[in-house]
C-alpha cells in the first residue's frame, strides 16, 4: 500500500509537469501564430493613381478592384488625406512648399487572411497592375519576404521543439511507470505464481497508467489555469488561450498514460 | 497424477538435478528429504512450471512439460498450492490480501471470498492478524499465511517447501494435521521437509534426493 | 547490479532529457534576445533641419550631437538623398512636382546599447530640439513605446517559462533519485543493520547523484549539439549559440544531481 | 553484559513483550525458546537496537536503550552479528560481496576482506557459490551466507534467529558446531529455535518466553 502510494505520487507528479510544460508550449504557440498572424493582417497594398483621375473613375476602379480574388477591404486615400501623412512623415506641410497638392490619390488595400503571403501579393499586384489609371503599385516587398521566409523558420523550430517536448514527455511518463513497475516487480511475480494470468496482472497497472495521465493532465490543467490567470491579470492582459488547450491535454495525459504503461508493463512482463 | 521421466535441470553448466524420474499419485502423501541444497526446491519449481528441464519430461495433471504453453499455465498453478520456501508475501497487503490474492486471480465473487478467507485465517490461528502486514508477523505467523495462501484454493496437490521450518514443534504438529486433513479430503501432498521429527511421527512415502538424484 | 542499472539508466535519461530542455530553452531565449537587441538597434532618430541651414552650421551641428550622451553615429542626409527616399515612399519623383527640391536636409542618428529606450529616447530628443537649425525631431514614438511595454512582457514571460522548466527538471531528478534510492530500499535497511554510518550509506547515493547529474547534462550537451548544429545545417544559418551554455548545463546538472541526491537520501533516511 | 530491566514491548496498544527481564553474561551460550509469535524475535531487535522499549531498559554493552544517541548504533552493531531469520541478503550483490559487507561498513582493507571473506565461505562449505547471487541459491545456503556475515566481524555476541530453520539435521549439527567453536572463542551466542534435538545435543542455558512473558 505505502510502496504502491509514493510510486503514484512519484508518477503523477512527472505526468503534471510534462503536460503542463506542453500546456505552457501550447499557449507560447498560441500566442506566437496569432501574433504573426496580426502582422500579417497590417500589411497593405498602396495603388497609386494617376494624380488627374476623375471621381467616376475611381468609383469603377474601386469595384474593379473588390472584384479580385483575395481582396478584403478597399480605402480610398484622396489627394488631401495624402498631404497629411506627407506631413506626418517628413514634418512640413507639403503647402508651405508649393501651392496645388502634387500628391497623387491612393488606394489602400488589405487582403484576406490566406492572401497575406509575398507570392499571393505579387501576384494580385500584377492583376492592380494591369487596370486603368493606376500609374504605382507599392507594398512591403522586403518586409513580406523576410516575414515569409523567418515565419516558415520560426514555426519549424516551433514545432520541432513542441515534438521534443512531447516526446521528452512520453519519455519521462514511460520510464517512471516503467520504474514503477519495477518497485512491483516482486508482486507481478508472486501474482504470477499464484496463477494470475498476464491480462490479470496486465490491468491493473494500465488502468492505473490510464489514471495516473488523467490526474496528471488534470493538475496539470489546473495549474496552467492559474498561470494564465495570473499572466493576464498581472503581466499580459491580452495572453490567448483555448480551452481546447485543457481538452487537448486531459487526451494526452490520457493516451500517454495508456501507451507507456502498456509498453512498459508488456516490456517487464516478459522479464518477471 | 505427477510423473517425471529422466528429468535433468542444469544451471550454468551444472546440474542441478540428474536423471529425476518419481511420480505422485492422486491423493497422495509424499516427503521429499534430503541434505540442503540438493534439490528438493527445484523438484518443486518444475512441478509449477516456473522451471523447465533440459531433459525428461514433468508431467503435471494434463500437461507436459514439453508441450505447455504459456498461457496455459495460469491456469494448471491454479489447481496446484505452493507454500514457498521464503514465503513470498506481498509486503504491501494485509494478511487477509495476501490469502485472498489467491483467489482474486481466478474471479472468484467478493463476497465467497471473504467467507472462505475468513474459514482459513481461523484455521490457521490467524484470524486476529488478519489486518496486519506480513512485515509485522513473526517468521511463523508469516509461514502460515503462506500455507492458508496455498490451501485455500481446494488445490489437487499442495507443494510444501518447508512448511516448518519457522516454527516450534507445537505449532508444526498443528501445521501437519492441517495438511493431513487436506489430504484425507482427496488433496495430494509433497511436503520438502528436514524435519524428521513429523516423518516418524506422521508416516508416508518418502523421497530422499542427495545432489539433485534420488537415492 | 541488475536492479541499479535501471535505476541508473532511468535517472540518466530524465536528467539529460530535463537538461536538453533547459538547454533548447537557453537556445530560444539567447536568440529571441538577439533578436531584440537587433530591432532595438534598427531603431533611429531624425533630424530635421531647417532647409536653408548652411554647410559649416551642419558640421558644428554634427559635433553637437556627437557630443550627446548615448550617441553612437551621426549620419547626415541631404536634400538630394531625402529626395531619393521620397520617391521610395510615394512613388513619385518630386522634380516632377516641383522644380525647387523642398525636402528639408537631416541628421539620421542611431543611439548607444543602453539608451534604446523611450525614456532615453525622449531625453536626448529634448537635448537636441535645443540645437539651433533644429526643424523638428522625428521617432518612432509608439513603436518604441510598444517595444519597452511588451519586451518586458516577454522578458519576465521567458523567464518565468525558464524557471519553471528548472524547477521541472529538478522535480523530475528529485523523483527518479528517489524512487532509485527507493528502489534500494532493503539495501539501506540492511547496511544499516550491519552497521553502516549515515554517512557511509549517504555517499554512494550523493556520488552517484552527482554522477548521474553529471552524465545526464554530457548526454544533453550531445544532443543539443547537434540540434544546434541540425538546425545552422537545415533551417536557420544564423542561430546565436555559445559555449557557456553547455558549460551551464554541465554545471547545473552536477548540482541537480548533487542537490537532489543529498534531499531524496536525508529525507529516505528517516523513514528507513 | 546484556541487561534486560522490567523491558515492555507494545505496538498498537497491544502487548508484545511484558516485563521481561534477562542477563547474558560475556561468552555464555543461551538458547531463547518459545512458540510461534512468543517474541523472540522481538528480543534480538531490542538487542541490535532497531526497536525500543516502552518501558524498562535494555543494556547492551555499554550502551542503554534509554541514553544511546543514534549515531551510535552503527557502531554497537558491528560488534553484534545476527542471523536474521529471513536471512536479509542483498539480492543485487553476490554471496562474496554479502559476506564482505559487514566489513566493508567499518573501513576494512580490500585485502584484509578478501581473505576473512574467501576463510569464512570455506568454512561454510559456500566457497564454490562466492559468485552467486542470492536467488540462486537453495534456502539452507542462503542461510549460512547469512551466517557467514554475521561472524565474520567476530562480534562479542552473535544473536541467531532460528539459524537452522532450513537446514537438513546433518548441516544444522554443522551450523551448531561452528557456533559452538565461535563461542569456545569467547563470543557470546544467543540462538532462537524451535529445534529441540539441538538443545539436547548441545546443552546450555534456556530462556523460555511464552506471550511474551519469560516463563
Ligand atoms: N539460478 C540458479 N543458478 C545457479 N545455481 C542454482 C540456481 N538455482 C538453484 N541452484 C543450485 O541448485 C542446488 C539445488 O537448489 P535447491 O533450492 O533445489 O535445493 P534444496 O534441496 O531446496 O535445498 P534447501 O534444503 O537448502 O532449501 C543448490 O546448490 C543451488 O545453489
Ligand atoms: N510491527 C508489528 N506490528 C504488530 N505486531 C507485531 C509487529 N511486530 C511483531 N508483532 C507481533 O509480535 C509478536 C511477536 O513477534 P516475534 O517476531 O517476536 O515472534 P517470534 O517469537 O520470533 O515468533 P517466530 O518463532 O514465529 O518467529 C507476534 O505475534 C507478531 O505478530
Ligand atoms: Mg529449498
Ligand atoms: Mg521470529
Amino acid at each position: 500500500m505505502k510502496r504502491a502510494r509514493l510510486a503514484t505520487v512519484i508518477a503523477v507528479t512527472s505526468v503534471s509537469l510534462a503536460l503542463l510544460l506542453i500546456g505552457l508550449f501550447g499557449i507560447f504557440y498560441l500566442n506566437m501564430d496569432r501574433w504573426i498572424g496580426r502582422l500579417r493582417a497590417k500589411m497593405e497594398i498602396e495603388v497609386f493613381l494617376d494624380p488627374t483621375v476623375k471621381q467616376e473613375k475611381i468609383d469603377q476602379l474601386r469595384k474593379s478592384i473588390q472584384q479580385i480574388e483575395g481582396i478584403e477591404s478597399v480605402q480610398f486615400i484622396s489627394k488631401e488625406k495624402a498631404a497629411k501623412r506627407f506631413k506626418q512623415e517628413f514634418g512640413q506641410d507639403i503647402f508651405d512648399i508649393i501651392e496645388n497638392n502634387p500628391l497623387p490619390p491612393s488606394f489602400v488595400i488589405h487582403l484576406k487572411k490566406g492572401y497575406r503571403t509575398y507570392m499571393r501579393v505579387s501576384a494580385i499586384s500584377g492583376q492592380l497592375q494591369k487596370l486603368d489609371a493606376v500609374d504605382e503599385i507599392v507594398f512591403q516587398k522586403q518586409l513580406l519576404q523576410i516575414v515569409d521566409r523567418y515565419i516558415q523558420i520560426v514555426y519549424l523550430g516551433t514545432i520541432l521543439i513542441g515534438l521534443m517536448i512531447t516526446f521528452i514527455a512520453f519519455v519521462l511518463i514511460y520510464n517512471t511507470i516503467r520504474l514503477t513497475i519495477y518497485a512491483r516487480k516482486d508482486i507481478i511475480s508472486i501474482m504470477r505464481l499464484v496463477g494470475a494470468t498476464e491480462r490479470f496482472v496486465r490491468r491493473p497497472f494500465v488502468v492505473e497508467g490510464m489514471a495516473q495521465g488523467l490526474i496528471g493532465a488534470a493538475i496539470a490543467s489546473i495549474l496552467l489555469f492559474y498561470f494564465i490567470k495570473f499572466v493576464k491579470t498581472f503581466i499580459y492582459p491580452y495572453l490567448a488561450t483555448t480551452p481546447y488547450l485543457f481538452l487537448i491535454l486531459l487526451g494526452l495525459g490520457w493516451l500517454l498514460g495508456m501507451i507507456s504503461s502498456r509498453l512498459s508493463v508488456g516490456k517487464h512482463l516478459q522479464n518477471v | 497424477m505427477i510423473e517425471f521421466y529422466n528429468v535433468n535441470v542444469q544451471i550454468d553448466g551444472k546440474y542441478i538435478l540428474r536423471e529425476v524420474s518419481l511420480r505422485i499419485l492422486k491423493g497422495e502423501f509424499v516427503y521429499l528429504i534430503g541434505p540442503s541444497g540438493a534439490g528438493k526446491s527445484t523438484i518443486l519449481r518444475l512441478i509449477y512450471f516456473d522451471l523447465f528441464p533440459q531433459a525428461g519430461t514433468v508431467i503435471v495433471d494434463k500437461y507436459s512439460s514439453a508441450k505447455i504453453r504459456r498461457k496455459d499455465i495460469p491456469y494448471i498453478r491454479r489447481k496446484i498450492g505452493v507454500v514457498f520456501q521464503d514465503f513470498k508475501l506481498l509486503t504491501d497487503r494485509t494478511v487477509y490480501e495476501n490469502v485472498a490474492l489467491a483467489l482474486r486471480v481466478t474471479g472468484v465473487k467478493s463476497s465467497e471470498i471473504k467467507r472462505r478467507v475468513m474459514r482459513i485465517l481461523t484455521e490457521m490461528g490467524l484470524s486476529q492478524k488478519r489486518n496486519h502486514y506480513p512485515q509485522e508477523l513473526s517468521g511463523g505467523e508469516q509461514q502460515r499465511v503462506a500455507i492458508a495462501r496455498a490451501v485455500i484454493n481446494e488445490p489437487f496437490i499442495v507443494l510444501a517447501d518447508e512448511p516448518t521450518g519457522n516454527l516450534d514443534p507445537r505449532t508444526s504438529l498443528e501445521i501437519l494435521e492441517t495438511l493431513e486433513r487436506i489430504n484425507k479430503k482427496g488433496t495430494a501432498v509433497l511436503m520438502a521437509t528436514h524435519n524428521y521429527d513429523l516423518i516418524r511421527k506422521f508416516k508416508h512415502r518418502t523421497i530422499k534426493i542427495n545432489r539433485g538424484m534420488i537415492v
